[in-house]
């Protein structure tokens, strides 16, 4: 923890915070101009949470505490892993937590917590979503633990600061059969964990398609706002990551302004690059049956798995 | 007596064992059966007697006389009372053997074999004193005994039952009198009493076994099994 | 002179004790509330006796008594301390039992006073088999318990009853015969070796190495069977499931607490003879089979098991089969364990037969599936009946454990690996069998039948063992008596309800006798060690 | 251990007003010497007492009797020195001898603290319902648990092992006149449990007979001077042995029967304390006294506990039976232990002692957060059953109402046993998977292939426990009542909530200072000669050491706690807003919502199943019955539908049926005739003497 990470970590804190929703915007652009639409323009995002925040908080009837709190641990879970994992700089805000199985259980403890309060509802949408949600995650696990298992091979560690900087200080290794297929992987995972199309339809509220707006399908006025705003920042921590780790270009090494500005640059264009090209593929997909979703992830596994076994076995036992 | 005598006899006793064995193997007729059953405890006892006058020996002179007293009088009279309140209760019919589980001729066969087992078993101990003419008559006393167990298993009626177990009881007393070698005399009398109480608590058992399960054969008594 | 004394005296006691029921058994019109008593005090004195002998000689060298005739060193003390145990303990429990039969009518005051003399004649006997000095009078000593017991076994003149007592004297009489066999060609070979006539146990242990090994090898085999026979080892075992299910309850836990290891004292004396004179090796093929024979057997037979005393009887082969492992492995530690295994097994084994005979006398039936719910119904019976099924099964800490252990470790030790493994995994089926019957008759809600029943074992808590059930047993006898299937209830309330507990006082006291054994043995375990080494092959 | 410090200040004070205890008998044996004399006494009062004191008397004995055992391992673990006793008059031909190192104390320490939580949980739970045996036999059966890992010699273990097998099987029993299927279930358990007796036994004996003698100090002595073939039948028996005590698949088979069927402060004691003790013979027999061995058995154990662990995890996620699900959580987390555990000898005989250290330290601390959760789960479902008389998660629901202090405990259990942060068996784990990847530098490819398999199985047991416990809480807790039981649910007494809070305690500090128990850890894993420390240090952070790579739960939490209040904060501070307003929930327009339209447990679990159907086989079945009229109109439709044990299909049900033949087979050998009786006798002589005239 040094003052590279900490001015890192406010800086993340603001973008993300700030920037989620923009991205979301304009990934929501990207496929409008695809399909022909004119659409909404990319600031509508921000307009809706403030219109939900301004509305008064509804408490549906026989849902407890937990229904209440749930939009607060998500923010909080999204949130404390926007700060920590370095996307700006290659140090991190806070080292012991920014080490990769935390950040994914973190995650991980976000959506449970969802998925509770949507149990908590007792309404068949509510636990229709939540029993999906939660199919999905137990089987990303394997390919999340595995795929950071390959990158840790690499630096010798699972913290994200030391992959990233062992990737900064040797940008060869980027394009090793381990990384790219790790990078397939965690693609494959992120969009799962995002839902996404093909796994997940963000935009549908068909009963027998909907997972994640299954869930949050009771709350409204502030609860909703702060549930979008923190699902909007998962995206980018996620595309975050990818790009930490994958690409780290332009990460601020040192406690500059210029470098500083350089991250923080680098950081949103990677990350708005790819949005846009997630979404440009949104549109030439559909979403796939949810039994069908196990073998996508199967698929990601056995990349996750190759991508170790080619970091032993093509680079020789001693590394 | 001279030494060709003694041996002679003393074969000659030895042969009416085993003649007597087979014969009660082959007979049907229990009253028959009791018949040569005596018989050989006469056989027994002169071979005892022999040994006795031979060696001179009180001692044995004496358990000559139990075994007459046990084998030719006690035995056979406990035998024929039992047959005779049997054949009372039948009805004054002569009490003969059901089909034995072991046809005659099998049994026959059997015993002839196993008198071969008892020669070649019992070799080491003819050896121990291949002097005296009485250890080679060992074998018969050790294949009267195997007859008699054959015939344990192989009778019916628990009376023939009764009499086979006397008959190996027979061969096994035999082979005690033929080693020479000598037991205690407490010992041997305990021995008897044992034997004739065994037969005594067999013969009333018989008579139970045959109030409660009537005239049947003792295969039928399968009611304690799993 | 005073050694002498208590020698004779457990065998003078007992024979004493049947001299007064014989008495009692002349007189018109028996007084059978007083009699009954006078066998648990014999069997006390007896047990007194022989602890006091063990006490009075530990140190010494072995006392003889008639002329040499009778002779005791550590193995036959413990012997008779074993017996005594039993001994009292089913003597103790027998009045309650007799009680019950006579109020049931299956049994009348002048049997009782006649089972009485029985049993003590069988005590003697026993006490006898251990005490003399030679193998011929040991031979003698048991064939005498088969004639004793005969009348024992088929008390119940039923077909079954008979049946029972039928193959009892015929086999275990043919077997001991062989016994006999055995035992001649054995007198030969000394004759010729130069001892004296007589069999006497330490003329022959010394004399041992001179005997012809031909015709000792024939002898120990015919010894070893016969013998066997009596130890209910195969392959002449089939008398045991018989008559251990058909004889009352009391001489089943006598007859399999220590008839079985006696004969099993007969084994390890003619065993030290035989290593002595053959080698080790001999014997302990010729034990390692029957060994494997028996537990294979009892464990086929105990699977599909449908009469608990049956069950319990395969069980005791089993112990048999154990005890013979364990004599094969032969080291001061296997014997030590063996000789603590028989203790230990005639306390278990005792009280198991006598609470079956409870339960039989509660339920009127032999079999296990008409048996169930026991624990609701009777819990003192149950518990005693439960506990006994887990001393038996070695767990501590009941001495049943340690003696297994030991024979196991010994077992292993002695190069016995494999044979012990496989023991160790048939006594696994059978430990297996033993736990599913009993749990069947023990555990879950008690039957329909005794609805009220249920009730009354639940009203009073406290109060509520053994005479909760009983009264419970009463009510639907009282109601059932107009049903003919439920007379044996009727019947079996009675007596219950007159003797609530007192019968199964002793089986309590023996099992936690069992189980402070198993804790802490104290000085036992070293008149074990001595009986160890008197039968060890040096 | 938190419950365990003031004992530990007691025996402290104790020492210095009664001066020699400290100097040479040590803390730990005055500690343990009044564990079994508390335990003795609490026995025969509660056999004494009314039956209105009964309860307290035991449940408080226990207690007393857990804080002292805790006290003992505690300063076990702390280094506090013990000799070594020995009791040769005790359990006779054998004799006893006893030694507490850190490992077994370390242990001693876990079961002590359960029992605590436990004990003083049964005062209330048992109530007026206590009877005579089961309130007699707990604080036995507690101590036969503190005694096992106390044993120094092969018998002194055996004979603690079945002490521990027969309390444990009595206490199961207690509730056999209520239900039919606690007999089957303590049959199951006692025929299991004496197959791993067996085992043990066969094994230690071996081990014994060529040491030439049972003391650990001698088999230790003699091990490396037995040939490999000895030491690797020994290891696989007592694998075998102490697998099934720790309900490794497929030897798990009663866990998930007896842990339903027992009472629930017993099924705590069972998965918490009991099933460890498989995990420590394994640990002191394998890595301790045959020291190390071959590479494969460590790799055995890894499969097996991976297998376990996604196979255990999987029935749970498919169970609707709250203790049922709970029992299969327990094979899951022995699992991981195991794969901890294997992990550790492996790297040890491949000489990599720092990542060895590591294993094994995860391996011993994920037993002690499992202790610590699975006792706060298995107390809170105890509740409910006690309060909704049901432990089918498809009757409950709604329990948050009635018994918002069970469902607070349950929920805490349920987030530390779903890894997540901050929950409690996210450290271990966490530490798991670190020596899992760390082991790849220069592993052979053996070790290559099977890490990251292993690192998969850890990674989909952590996602699917997720699952079921959200299905657990979500469905048990949460929602409507499904049933009147749950709806009429009321909290427990006082004295149940004081046991769930101190195990909820002692999840909290596992969670958040793992830390402070390490160096404890360090010394258990030095004294099973696996390593010579703990591969990880730092109280706040957690670092590995000479490894790249820290966490701390601790700063973890408090971000998340800032940011939620800070997050409150600004939603309170937002302009325009009016009070919370309650409001109907969606319902699609028609009519109320019923409990009837809820998800169940069932339902809940539906995908997962689908998803595993090749593994989990489901058995489900379908009656339609047609009007007569026209075959086309249904007239009632009847869906049945159950997940069995796959392996208990396989493994267990042809055995049971071959078993039956042999014993229907071996009846003929008794036909009851009297001439077959005789025969086999005269079959036998005359064999015999043919063979003897034939062998001279």
């Amino acid at each position: 923890m040094n003052a590279l990470g900490v001015t890192g970590g406010v800086l993340q804190a603001v973008i993300v915070t700030g920037g989620a929703p923009v991205l979301t915007g304009v990934m929501r652009q990207v496929r409008a101009r695809l399909e022909g639409r004119a659409g909404q323009g990319i600031r509508q995002p921000w307009r809706d949470l403030r219109k939900l925040l301004r509305k008064e908080a509804i408490t549906p009837e026989g849902t407890s505490e937990l229904f209440r709190l749930a939009p607060l641990v998500l923010l909080a879970t999204t949130f404390t892993a926007a700060v920590t994992v370095p996307f700006v700089t290659t140090a991190s805000a806070a080292g012991p937590v920014a080490d990769l199985f935390a950040v994914v259980a973190l995650l991980a403890m976000g959506t449970a917590t969802l998925a509770l309060a949507a149990l908590d509802t007792g309404t068949a949408f509510g636990g229709m979503g939540a029993s999906r949600e939660m199919t999905i995650l137990a089987l990303v696990e394997p390919t999340l633990l595995v795929s950071v298992f390959a990158l840790s091979v690499r630096a010798g560690s699972t913290n994200l600061a030391a992959i990233v900087a062992a990737t900064v200080h040797d940008p060869v290794r980027v394009i090793s059969p381990a990384s790219l297929l790790a990078a397939v992987a965690l693609g494959v995972v992120t969009i799962a964990e995002t839902g996404r199309i093909p796994v997940d339809n963000p935009a549908t509220h068909l009963e027998l398609t909907m997972v994640h707006e299954a869930m949050i399908l009771e709350y409204a006025g502030p609860d909703l706002a702060l549930i979008e705003l923190a699902s909007s920042m998962r995206l980018v921590v996620f595309l975050g990551m990818l790009s930490s780790l994958f690409l780290p270009w332009g990460i601020a090494t040192a406690l500059t302004p210029l470098a500083l500005a350089g991250g923080v640059a680098a950081f949103a264009a990677k990350v708005t690059l790819l949005g846009a090209a997630l979404a440009a593929g949104e549109v030439f997909m559909a979403k796939i049956r949810l039994f069908r979703v196990p073998e996508l992830l199967a698929g990601s596994f056995l990349l996750a798995l190759l991508a170790v076994a080619s970091s032993y076995f093509l680079t020789g036992p001693n590394l | 007596m001279n030494h060709t005598a003694f041996v002679e006899l003393l074969n000659l006793a030895c042969g009416a064992l085993l003649v007597t064995a087979v014969l009660i193997l082959w007979r049907r007729q229990l009253a028959a059966i009791i018949r040569w059953f005596t018989v050989q405890g006469l056989a027994l006892t002169a071979i005892a007697a022999i040994i006795a006058v031979d060696g001179h020996d009180a001692r044995l002179g004496a358990i000559a006389a139990g075994v007459f007293a046990l084998r030719v009088i006690a035995l056979p009279l406990l035998l024929r009372r039992a047959l005779a309140r049997a054949e009372a209760d039948g009805g004054g019919r002569a009490l003969r053997e059901t089909s034995p589980l072991v046809n005659v001729t099998a049994s026959l066969l059997a015993a002839a074999v196993l008198t071969l087992l008892a020669y070649a078993v019992s070799r080491p101990v003819v050896q121990l004193t291949p002097a005296s003419p009485a250890a080679h008559a060992i074998p018969i006393g050790l294949a009267v005994a195997l007859i008699g167990f054959f015939a344990l298993v192989t009778r019916r009626r628990a009376m023939s039952q009764l009499a086979s177990f006397l008959l190996m009881d027979n061969g096994i007393t035999a082979v005690g009198l033929l080693t020479t070698a000598g037991t205690s005399l407490i010992m041997e009398l305990g021995i008897s009493l044992d034997v004739l109480f065994a037969a005594a608590v067999l013969q009333v058992l018989t008579s139970r076994v045959r109030d409660t399960f009537g005239h049947a054969d003792l295969d039928e008594l399968r009611e304690l099994r799993d | 002179m005073r050694t002498q004394a208590l020698l004779l005296a457990s065998v003078a006691v007992p024979l004493f004790g049947a001299a007064c029921f014989l008495l009692a058994t002349l007189r018109p019109r028996p007084g059978w509330r007083l009699t009954a008593w006078v066998s648990p005090a014999c069997a006390a004195l007896s047990l007194g006796a022989a602890i006091a002998l063990a006490v009075v000689r530990s140190g010494h060298g072995p006392v003889t008594a008639l002329g040499g005739l009778v002779r005791a060193d550590s193995l036959s003390e413990f012997m008779l301390i074993v017996i005594g145990a039993v001994g009292l303990l089913a003597t103790a429990a027998s009045p309650a039992w007799l009680n019950a039969e006579i109020a049931a009518r299956r049994a009348s005051p002048r049997a009782a006073a006649k089972h009485s003399a029985l049993v003590q004649l069988f005590l003697a006997a026993m006490a006898a088999a251990v005490l003399t000095a030679s193998l011929g009078l040991t031979w003698v000593a048991i064939e005498a318990t088969t004639i004793v017991t005969a009348f024992l076994v088929g008390q119940r003149k039923t077909r079954q009853a008979v049946e029972a007592a039928w193959k009892y004297v015929m086999i275990c009489s043919t077997g001991i015969a062989l016994a006999l066999l055995g035992l001649l060609v054995l007198n030969a070979a000394a004759a010729h070796a130069g001892l004296p006539a007589g069999l006497d146990w330490t003329r022959l242990v010394a004399a041992a190495p001179h005997l012809n090994r031909g015709v000792t090898r024939i002898a120990v085999a015919l010894l070893l069977i016969g013998f066997g026979t009596k130890a209910g080892l195969a392959p002449l075992h089939a008398w045991l499931p018989d008559a251990h299910g058909q004889a009352p309850a009391p001489v089943s836990a006598l007859m399999s607490g220590v008839l079985l290891s006696v004969a099993m004292y007969a084994i390890l004396r003619v065993k030290v003879i035989a290593d002595l004179a053959l080698g080790t090796e001999y014997t302990r093929t010729l034990l390692l089979i029957l060994a494997l024979a028996s537990l294979l057997l009892a464990a086929s037979l105990l699977i599909s098991q449908r009469d608990y005393k049956r069950m319990l009887a395969y069980s005791s082969i089993e112990h048999m089969g154990l005890l013979a492992l364990g004599a094969a492995a032969g080291s001061p530690l296997a014997v030590a364990a063996v000789l603590l295994h028989m203790l230990g097994h005639g306390l278990a084994k005792g009280s198991l037969f006598i609470s079956a005979g409870r339960v039989l006398q509660l339920t009127g039936t032999h079999r296990i599936d008409r048996v169930s719910g026991l624990a609701s119904r009777a819990p003192l019976l149950a518990g005693c009946l439960g506990l006994g099924i887990l001393a038996l099964l070695g767990f501590p800490p009941f001495s049943l454990f340690a003696s297994e252990l030991g024979i196991a470790r010994a077992g292993f030790a002695s190069g016995l690996g494999w044979v012990t493994t496989v023991a160790l995994a048939l006594v696994l089926v059978i430990a297996a069998m033993l736990l599913t019957h009993v749990s069947r008759m023990l555990l879950g809600p008690a039957p329909a039948a005794t609805e009220g029943g249920l009730a009354a074992g639940a009203a009073p808590p406290q109060a509520g063992t053994e005479r909760a059930s009983t009264a419970s047993v009463i009510q639907n006898g009282s109601v059932a008596t107009l049903a003919p299937p439920a007379i044996y209830a009727a019947e079996t309330a009675k007596p219950a309800a007159m003797f609530p507990d007192s019968g199964l006082l002793p089986v309590v006291v023996a099992l936690a006798a069992c189980a402070v054994l198993g804790v802490y043995a104290g000085p036992v375990t070293t008149l074990l060690h001595a009986a160890a080494q008197a039968v060890v092959t040096p | 251990m938190s419950p365990a410090t003031p004992a530990l200040a007691a025996a402290h004070s104790a020492s210095r007003f009664w001066p020699g205890i400290g100097a040479h008998w040590g803390l730990t044996w005055p500690a343990l010497a009044g564990a079994g004399t508390l335990a003795l006494i609490t026995a025969l009062f509660s056999l004494a007492v009314p039956r209105r004191w009964r309860a307290v008397v035991s449940g408080a004995g226990t207690a007393l009797t857990g804080l002292a055992g805790a006290a003992a391992g505690v300063a076990a673990v702390t280094g506090h020195r013990s000799p070594t006793l020995s009791v040769p008059g005790v359990l006779p031909l054998s004799g006893v001898t006893l030694a507490v190192d850190p490992l077994g104390g370390w242990f001693i320490a876990v079961t002590g603290a359960v029992a605590v939580a436990v004990g003083s949980y049964a005062i209330g739970y048992q109530g007026r319902a206590a009877s005579r045996p089961s309130a007699a036999v707990l604080p036995l059966f507690v101590a036969s648990l503190l005694a096992v890992p106390a044993a120094a010699s092969a018998v002194t273990l055996l004979a603690c092992w079945e002490l521990m097998a027969l309390t444990s099987l009595l206490l199961v029993l207690a509730e056999h006149k209520r239900r039919p299927e606690v007999a089957v279930a303590a049959r199951w358990y006692a025929i299991m449990t004496h197959l791993g007796l067996v085992c043990v036994l066969a094994g230690l004996m071996l081990f014994a007979a060529h040491a030439r003698g049972d003391s650990f100090a001698a088999l230790a002595r003699a091990a490396p001077h037995l040939s490999p073939a000895v030491k690797s039948t020994v290891f696989v028996l007592v694998l075998v042995g102490f697998g099934s005590k720790a309900g490794l698949v497929p030897l798990h088979a009663w866990l998930p029967r007896a842990h339903p069927e027992a009472p629930s402060h017993v099924s705590a004691l069972m998965s918490a304390a009991m099933v460890n003790l498989g995990l420590y013979g394994l640990i002191r027999v394998g890595s301790g006294l045959l020291g190390g061995g071959s590479a494969w058995w460590w790799l055995l154990l890894i499969a097996l506990g991976a297998v376990s662990a996604v196979y255990g995890i999987l029935q749970a996620a498919m169970s609707t039976d709250v203790k049922r699900l709970l029992g299969c959580s327990t094979t899951e987390n022995m699992g991981l232990a195991c794969v901890g555990i294997g992990a550790g000898g492996l790297f040890a005989t491949t000489g990599h002692p720092v990542l060895a250290g590591l294993a094994l330290a995860a391996a011993l601390l994920h037993v002690a957060t499992h202790a610590a959760f699975k006792t706060l789960l298995f107390l809170a479902a105890g509740s409910v059953l006690h309060a909704a008389g049901t432990r089918d998660l498809d009757a409950l629901g709604g329990l948050r109402r009635g018994m918002p202090a069970t469902t607070l405990a349950f929920g805490w259990g349920a987030l530390a046993a779903s890894a997540l942060p901050p929950g409690t068996a996210f450290v271990s784990e966490w530490l798991l998977v670190q020596a899992l990847i760390h082991g790849l530098h220069g592993a052979s490819t053996a070790t290559a292939i099977t890490l990251p398999l292993a690192v998969s199985a850890v990674a989909l047991t952590a996602g699917l426990a997720v699952a079921t416990f959200v299905k657990a809480f979500g469905t048990g807790f949460l929602a409507k009542p499904r049933s009147a039981g749950a709806a009429a649910a009321h909290e427990s007494p006082g004295s149940m909530l004081a046991g769930m809070g101190l195990a909820g305690a002692a999840c909290a500090i596992l969670a958040l200072v793992p830390g402070a128990v390490l160096p404890a850890i360090g010394r258990a894993v030095a004294a099973a000669e696996v390593a010579a420390a703990s591969g990880a240090g730092g109280v706040v952070t957690l670092r590995l050491d000479g490894l790249a790579g820290e966490v701390s739960p601790l700063l973890l939490t408090v971000a998340l706690l800032i940011v939620m209040v800070a997050a409150a904060a600004w939603l309170r501070a937002l302009p325009a807003r009016s009070a919370r307003r309650k409001a109907r929930l969606w319902d699609c327009g028609g009519g109320p919502l019923t409990a009837r339209m809820e998800y169940t447990a069932t339902s809940f679990a539906e995908p997962l199943q689908r998803v595993f159907d090749d593994v989990l086989a489901p058995e489900t079945d379908l009656d339609v019955t047609h009007h007569d009229e026209a075959r086309y109109l249904v007239a009632s439709a009847e869906y049945r539908g159950r997940v069995p044990d796959r392996i208990e299909r396989r493994l267990y049900e042809p055995v049971l049926r071959a078993v039956g033949a042999w014993g229907d087979a071996a009846r003929r050998l008794a036909p009851g005739s009297v001439h077959r009786y005789l025969g086999y006798g005269f079959y036998a002589v005359a064999g015999l003497l043919i063979v003897l005239a034939v062998t001279r």
